[in-house]
């Protein structure tokens, strides 16, 4: 290539000028054996062959939206997987935030997200390329001590000593499990939100209990940044626990460990535990009416849909019902919502990544929000709320903007 | 074992023939060769002459020199139609000279001609503004030539019987192999009109080619040999932009050295200069010591020709020294008169 | 009138390619005698020359060589090989054909099928096709992918017969070209390239077969699916065409295109490059046209009275055109349009024949 | 006239050339001249450029050059052609190629594309097939692609192609023409281009961008030596200095070219052989009569009043922001 030996400038008026690098693509050996490699090391990465470049998960990916001179782009990415011109070192490779609205609008279904995780397998596994600082740390973490932050396991439900919440003992055969998620484990923040969450549980009159600090990470962003092994532990260690404390249900804070519990944690038909999302009791509760509700709080409220529930499960009217069903607010709806909503950055691994302002998906979201006028965002995942109440920070645009948790949001309407 | 088949690269040039006067030409002048090799020009009517051709030029000032604004419209700071108007003014110049045909020496001037040509041609409407404009700002009438040719071209036509003038073939003495030359069209000449106004169409482009190959050389293709020289008006002219001309430069000296080639024959006086002065360049910058001459082919039919490489030829132009070539054909020469003391 | 009418004719088919094979046996199965005109010196066409057809990889020369058994089994088609028309008279009964061996044959009807020629990639000047030894087109690679071929199916670079398995493959060679005066699409060669990368890669899973293309056009039933078996294989597609091919010292081609969905240039060298040169009409179209007294369109192929209601007559009575005289098609789109303008002529002898 | 004699004196012809002359001169005898200047009217000033231009100057070897040689590429070469040249844009003085030119500039870019000559002749259609891209030589070395700015200009949309006239893109074509030769519909991708700056210097929108201001400098540069010299170079142009590149034998020639030149048969600024260059007064008189009437010299003055514009926005003068533009990007 020209670009070789191109060190040396050259003064002209004070200018350096430089040769010039060819920027052309190389359709040469390299890239063909890249390519072979690829097609050889991933599973996964034959459905790219599925590809027409048609380009509609790129008009898809929220990652658009971004002021970004050269966005990530999937359809961009695929293309130059088949060639054999992917740089695996690149940060690119980290960017998909997993909220998979690319494979929901593919029209030959190619998963994207398992190719990701596949490619994102081989750089933290077999060390084809280079892992951010951010994500090895928190993947060591885990690794370790089962949460992403290198705190002590006892931290997870230390908390949970003092609250004024008496737990309700469940009778041994119908154990109902509360499994509340690093983030609601150790960031203050979540916490209070798993606390109202165990507020209505309490007033609902439904038993529950906590897995002490046995519980570890559900293993969700460990699985999509690609350490399949340390998340085939995870789920070993959580699928023990709850098997010998003879859970029956596990209600979830987080859509995140609700997938990974619900759907990958492979149980056996005899295992009959039942995974629930909290987010369906609230709506359940909300319908038979179990709470009495005053009319506060007031105002316009918008919802946020999670990614993991909007896109991957297609639980978008619960949410709006429930926040529909209170008296004081308006509801309104962001520009995209529903299974077409944007995400917040934080799935994937994104919520490891350090993001520069001005580039994070979630300020994309709070400007949606911002144009409904609304008062509350809600929304129903300690992912998207720790990421937007971030974006949020020391920016006064988004003062006015009070982000809760839709349990949070009942609970301020719930009469005691 | 050749790469190629001759026969197919020669059937391929021949699909292109062009029709070049045989005699009557108007000589234009070329700012760029007239800057940095103006021997290339002063040695074309000594062949015309050689030739006994019947030719005219605005070479004095009285007879209405001007340039062709071609540079100032690639440029972008000359509308086309004051492109128009000032060719159009040339073309008129030739008539009143009685020339039939008007040859320019440079290679963008050549294009432009034929630009403005085919403008003319299928736009009635400009034709008519042309022609009034012309008329009532300096009285002259707008004549569209029928066929133009470059001053190559007119080299390319009487290739034969100016090799029967020379003194000298491009063959090195010391061995008796013919010297193997990369011939450097210039594209404003292949590539603009190639249908029609160049010699053996763009791929096989056979004006400089087809000298090289009377005159005892052998040609040699590589594969950039179609390239631009990077020399791109505003790119080399204005110092921050000129990263990308000596870009180009240094690829297409990548690209033909592996195939040892002894001179590079050039068309257009702007690839001249940069393919002969970049190349010094590209050594302080990459350390890459390519040197390999560059001349125009009015020069190489100079040295041919046996005229004086410092007098007449002017080689002394040169950044790449000249020399060395000439040893190889055996041209004697006498340092003495070079103005450069090389270390 | 009756059936009968119709047998005391003979229809005349030019052309013995398989288009033409399929319409005699056609129009023996409803009782017609018919008589084929073949220029060349036997029966087949271009077809006996691909051992494999595109979308299902059956061999083509067996599909031809079948036909051609049965043709010489039927007693009501007869052949003349090596012979091409000459002149052309009406009669009360038909038309009076003259062949270049001064025959006068007497017919009732007469079909066209004269095919297509493949376009002379000489022409697309920048690819350096019969410049340069590596530089092959679609025809050639045929050849070298069957096993009855020159090298026994191996695929060798023609400059030094070194096994090739860096292999380009470029898309719309003279076709899709205002410049080269074809500005429509020859519709298989997108499908009988991906035909041919396929086979390349099932030989040799470790080639790699690069395709440099405008827009895939694989419309047909199967085609499309074969496009995707294509790429599981591993050949790569590259949207853009390449301006221009150049060799090295060692007969290796270098070629330049743009990457257009990643809008940037693409520089790759390879053994073998193969143009995918698409169709022009058959070289004697204009003289057939001229002698038949029928209209050809604007890309010189031939074209019926009304592509709806009557895409086989001409505006002459009694003539009629089939397979790729009207245009480009698959092998099997010929054998069908062989049965309908069967069915047409026998048509038009019982109605309008004395 | 009494001011310019009164110059001439006081500073000696000689002393004053020597002055005046210097390319880029920033000191306080320079900055004292340059109020004298401005404060001249514009005939005395032209006739101040002329006189100086006509004064000839002795040279070596007994052979005498006019001064011609010193003027170009001056500051007060640029005020004098400035001056010279406002007259000849008065609103009721336009030709009619410059009226049509000043009335597309409040038309639409798409009506332009759709109306100025060379855009029509370079895209009928484009199927965005990337072969001018391929081997484009401004391509493979900046972030350019010429199929792309054809599907752009080809999708007509305004607020599209406004963006693209404001940008770097445009600028980085060689103008080689390579792509001409290629496209298989037959467009002329350089064509459009060529036409496209032109609308943003028309526009003024070239100012946007690092490299559409350096236009400025091309319209000096090249538009100088056309106006004074009939060529759109000239030999003394290209200083070793500002040519490194070209190596130490160029600066070699540099120094002794008249006697290089005259060697070879060649006459620097003089009557009489090839490369002679020295252009007669009368047909330096109908040029400039035919670039007015054909709209380049409205042009000129687009370039001008954008410049002056920019340069007053970032508080330089015309001079400094000449040099800035030059060295810039």
């Amino acid at each position: 290539m020209a670009a070789s030996g191109i060190d040396y400038g050259w003064r002209l008026q004070g200018k350096t000028v430089r040769l010039c690098a060819d920027r052309s693509l190389m359709a040469d050996e390299s890239a063909h054996q890249m390519e072979k490699a690829l097609r050889q090391m991933s599973m996964e990465y034959y459905v790219l062959d599925r590809c027409m470049q048609c380009g509609i998960c790129s008009s898809a990916c929220p990652q658009g939206l971004l002021h970004d001179d050269a966005p990530f782009s999937p359809r961009n990415f695929i293309q130059r997987a088949r060639l054999g011109l992917l740089n695996l070192s690149e940060d690119e490779l980290w960017k998909c935030t997993h909220c998979g609205h690319c494979q929901m609008m593919c029209p030959y279904e190619i998963p994207f997200l398992e190719v990701m995780i596949s490619l994102r397998n081989l750089v933290v596994e077999q060390g084809a390329g280079h892992v951010p600082v951010s994500i090895r740390s928190a993947l060591a973490s885990i690794a370790s001590g089962g949460n992403p932050w290198k705190a002590d396991a006892a931290q997870r439900v230390a908390w949970l000593q003092g609250l004024d919440i008496p737990p309700v003992a469940c009778e041994p055969a119908r154990k109902v499990h509360l499994f509340l998620g690093c983030l609601a484990g150790y960031d203050p923040r979540a916490r209070r939100t798993a606390q109202t969450a165990m507020r209505l549980l309490h007033l609902a009159g439904v038993p529950f209990e906590v897995l002490a600090d046995e519980e570890v990470c559900c293993g969700d962003s460990v699985r999509r940044v690609g350490d399949l092994a340390t998340f085939a532990r995870l789920k070993q260690t959580n699928k023990r626990i709850m098997l010998s404390k003879g859970v029956h249900t596990i209600y979830t804070l987080s859509p995140h460990c609700y997938e990974s519990i619900q759907t990958l944690y492979g149980w056996e038909e005899n295992q009959t535990v039942r995974v629930m999302p909290f987010l369906k009791l609230l709506f359940q509760w909300m319908v038979d009416g179990v709470f009495a509700l005053t009319d506060a709080p007031r105002g316009r409220v918008t919802y946020h849909d999670p990614c993991f529930f909007s896109k991957h499960q297609g639980l978008v009217d619960e949410p709006r019902q429930i926040l529909k069903g209170l008296p004081g607010l308006e509801y309104v709806e962001m520009e995209h919502h529903g299974r077409k909503s944007l995400c917040c950055g934080g799935g994937g691994g994104g919520f490891w990544r350090d993001v520069a302002k001005g580039r994070r998906l979630a300020e994309v979201r709070l400007d949606e929000a911002l144009a409904t006028g609304a008062d509350y965002v809600a929304t129903s995942c300690p992912y998207c709320l720790a990421m937007l109440e971030d974006a949020s920070k020391g920016d006064e645009r988004y003062a006015k903007l009070e982000i809760l948790d839709i349990g949070e949001l009942v609970w301020k309407g719930v009469r005691p | 074992m050749n790469p190629y088949h001759l026969a197919g690269r020669e059937s391929t040039w021949q699909k292109h023939i062009k029709d070049i006067p045989v005699d009557n030409y108007f000589l234009t002048l070329s700012c760029i060769l007239g800057s940095f090799y103006p021997a290339s020009e002063t040695m074309v009517p000594k062949v015309f002459d050689l030739l006994g051709l019947r030719w005219a030029t605005t070479h004095t000032s009285h007879n209405g020199w001007s340039c062709c604004t071609a540079i100032g419209y690639h440029g972008d700071i000359m509308p086309i139609e004051a492109t128009l108007l000032t060719v159009a003014r040339l073309w008129a110049l030739a008539q009143e000279a009685g020339m039939e045909v008007i040859t320019p020496t440079c290679v963008t001037s050549f294009g432009t001609y034929c630009e403005c040509q085919e403008l003319l041609e299928q736009e009635p409407e400009l034709r008519g503004r042309i022609a009034r404009l012309l008329k009532d700002t300096c009285g002259r009438k707008l004549v569209i030539p029928r066929r133009l040719a470059h001053v190559s071209d007119v080299y390319y036509q009487h290739r034969e019987r100016l090799a029967g003038h020379f003194q000298y073939r491009l063959i090195e003495a010391a061995t008796g192999r013919p010297l193997r030359v990369v011939d450097h069209i210039g594209c404003h000449y292949a590539k603009l009109f190639p249908q029609r106004h160049a010699v053996g169409g763009s791929e096989y482009c056979d004006v400089l080619a087809g000298m090289v190959r009377t005159w005892g050389g052998e040609n040699v293709d590589y594969p950039e040999r179609r390239h631009c020289c990077g020399m791109g008006f505003r790119q080399c002219m204005i110092p921050p932009n000129r990263g990308a001309t000596m870009a180009s430069v240094h690829k297409k000296l990548k690209s033909m050295a592996p195939f040892k080639p002894d001179l590079i024959v050039t068309n257009c006086p702007g690839c001249q200069v940069f393919m002969d002065k970049e190349q010094w360049a590209v050594h302080e910058m990459t350390g890459e010591k390519y040197f390999i001459p560059v001349i125009t082919y009015q020069e190489l039919a100079g040295i041919l020709l046996g005229w004086d490489p410092y007098e007449v030829v002017g080689i002394d132009f040169h950044t790449v020294p000249v020399e060395p070539l000439l040893d190889k054909i055996g041209i004697p020469y006498d340092r003495e008169k070079s103005w450069h003391r090389e270390p | 009138m009756s059936q009968a009418a119709a047998e005391k004719h003979t229809v005349m088919v030019v052309g013995g390619g398989v288009t033409g094979l399929g319409i005699a046996l056609a129009l023996d199965g409803l009782g017609i005698e018919t008589l084929i005109l073949e220029k060349g010196p036997s029966l087949g066409g271009k077809v006996k020359d691909y051992d494999k057809i595109f979308p299902d990889f059956v061999s083509g020369r067996d599909i031809v060589n079948e036909l051609i058994a049965r043709v010489e089994r039927v007693p009501r088609i007869s052949c003349r090989t090596g012979t091409v028309m000459a002149g052309l008279k009406e009669t009360d009964t038909g038309y009076a054909v003259s062949t270049n061996d001064h025959q006068r044959l007497e017919v009732g009807a007469i079909v066209l099928a004269s095919g297509f020629e493949v376009f002379d990639a000489r022409l697309q000047e920048e690819y350096g096709y019969g410049i340069y030894p590596n530089v092959i087109n679609g025809p050639e690679l045929e050849s070298y992918l069957d096993p009855h071929g020159p090298t026994g199916g191996r695929l060798l670079r023609p400059f030094d017969g070194k096994p090739a398995r860096r292999v380009a493959i470029i898309f719309c060679v003279g076709s899709r070209s205002k410049r080269l005066g074809n500005p429509y699409c020859s519709r298989i060669c997108c499908s009988y390239s991906t035909k041919q990368a396929i086979e390349i890669m099932e030989r040799d899973p470790g080639a790699g077969v690069t395709c440099f293309y405008m827009d895939i056009r694989t419309y047909g039933r199967g085609f499309e699916e074969m496009y995707q078996y294509a790429q599981n294989l591993g050949v790569k597609y590259i949207r853009g065409r390449v301006s221009e091919c150049s060799v090295l010292p060692e007969g290796d081609i270098q070629v330049r295109a743009e990457n257009t969905l990643l809008g940037k240039p693409v520089q790759g060298v390879f053994d073998l490059v193969s143009l995918s040169v698409g169709m022009m009409p058959c070289a004697d179209a204009a003289c057939l046209a001229d002698l038949l007294g029928i209209e050809r369109g604007k890309d010189g192929f031939f074209s019926g009275v009304d592509q709806y209601r009557a895409p086989h007559d001409t505006r002459r009575e009694g003539i009629f055109l089939a397979g790729s005289v009207t245009g480009l098609k698959p092998i099997h789109d010929c054998l069908n349009e062989a049965l309908s303008v069967a069915g047409r002529v026998a048509a038009y002898l019982n109605n309008h024949a004395g | 006239m009494r001011q310019t004699e009164h110059m001439s004196i006081e500073y000696g012809t000689q002393s004053l050339l020597d002055l005046i002359t210097r390319r880029n001169p920033d000191d306080a005898a320079w900055r004292d001249l340059r109020r004298r200047l401005d404060a001249m009217s514009d005939a005395e000033l032209t006739d101040l450029y002329y006189r100086l231009r006509d004064a000839c100057q002795v040279s070596e070897q007994g052979l005498v050059y006019p001064n011609i040689q010193n003027l170009h590429a001056t500051p007060f070469e640029r005020e004098k052609d400035r001056r010279e040249q406002r007259p000849l844009v008065e609103q009721d003085s336009l030709s009619e190629v410059a009226r049509w030119y000043r009335e597309a500039r409040d038309k639409s870019c798409v009506w332009w594309l759709e109306n100025h000559v060379i855009a029509r002749h370079a895209l009928s259609s484009c199927m965005n097939c990337g072969a001018c891209t391929a081997l484009c030589p401004a391509a493979e070395f900046n972030e350019f692609n010429p199929r792309a700015i054809m599907s752009l200009v080809q999708e007509k949309d305004e607020t599209a192609i406004v963006e693209l006239l404001k940008s770097d893109t445009i600028w980085f074509c060689h103008q080689c023409g390579s792509c001409k030769t290629k496209c298989p519909r037959q467009n002329s991708p350089f064509g459009m281009i060529s036409s496209l700056r032109q609308l943003s210097q028309l526009k003024g929108y070239h100012v946007q961008s690092i490299r559409g201001r350096q236009q400025y400098f091309a319209r000096h540069f090249w538009g100088g030596n056309l106006w004074n010299r009939a060529c759109t170079l000239y030999f003394r142009n290209p200083d070793p200095e500002r040519h490194k590149d070209f190596g130490p034998r160029f600066a070699a020639y540099f120094r002794a070219k008249e006697e290089y030149l005259r060697r070879i048969g060649a006459q620097p600024d003089m009557e009489g052989h090839l490369s002679g260059r020295k252009v007669a007064p009368e047909t330096l008189e109908e040029l400039r009569k035919l670039w007015t009437a054909g709209g380049a010299v409205y042009f000129w003055s687009l370039i001008e009043e954008a410049a002056a514009r920019q340069a007053a926005q970032a508080g330089m003068t015309i001079d400094e922001y000449h040099n800035h533009v030059m060295s810039e990007g």
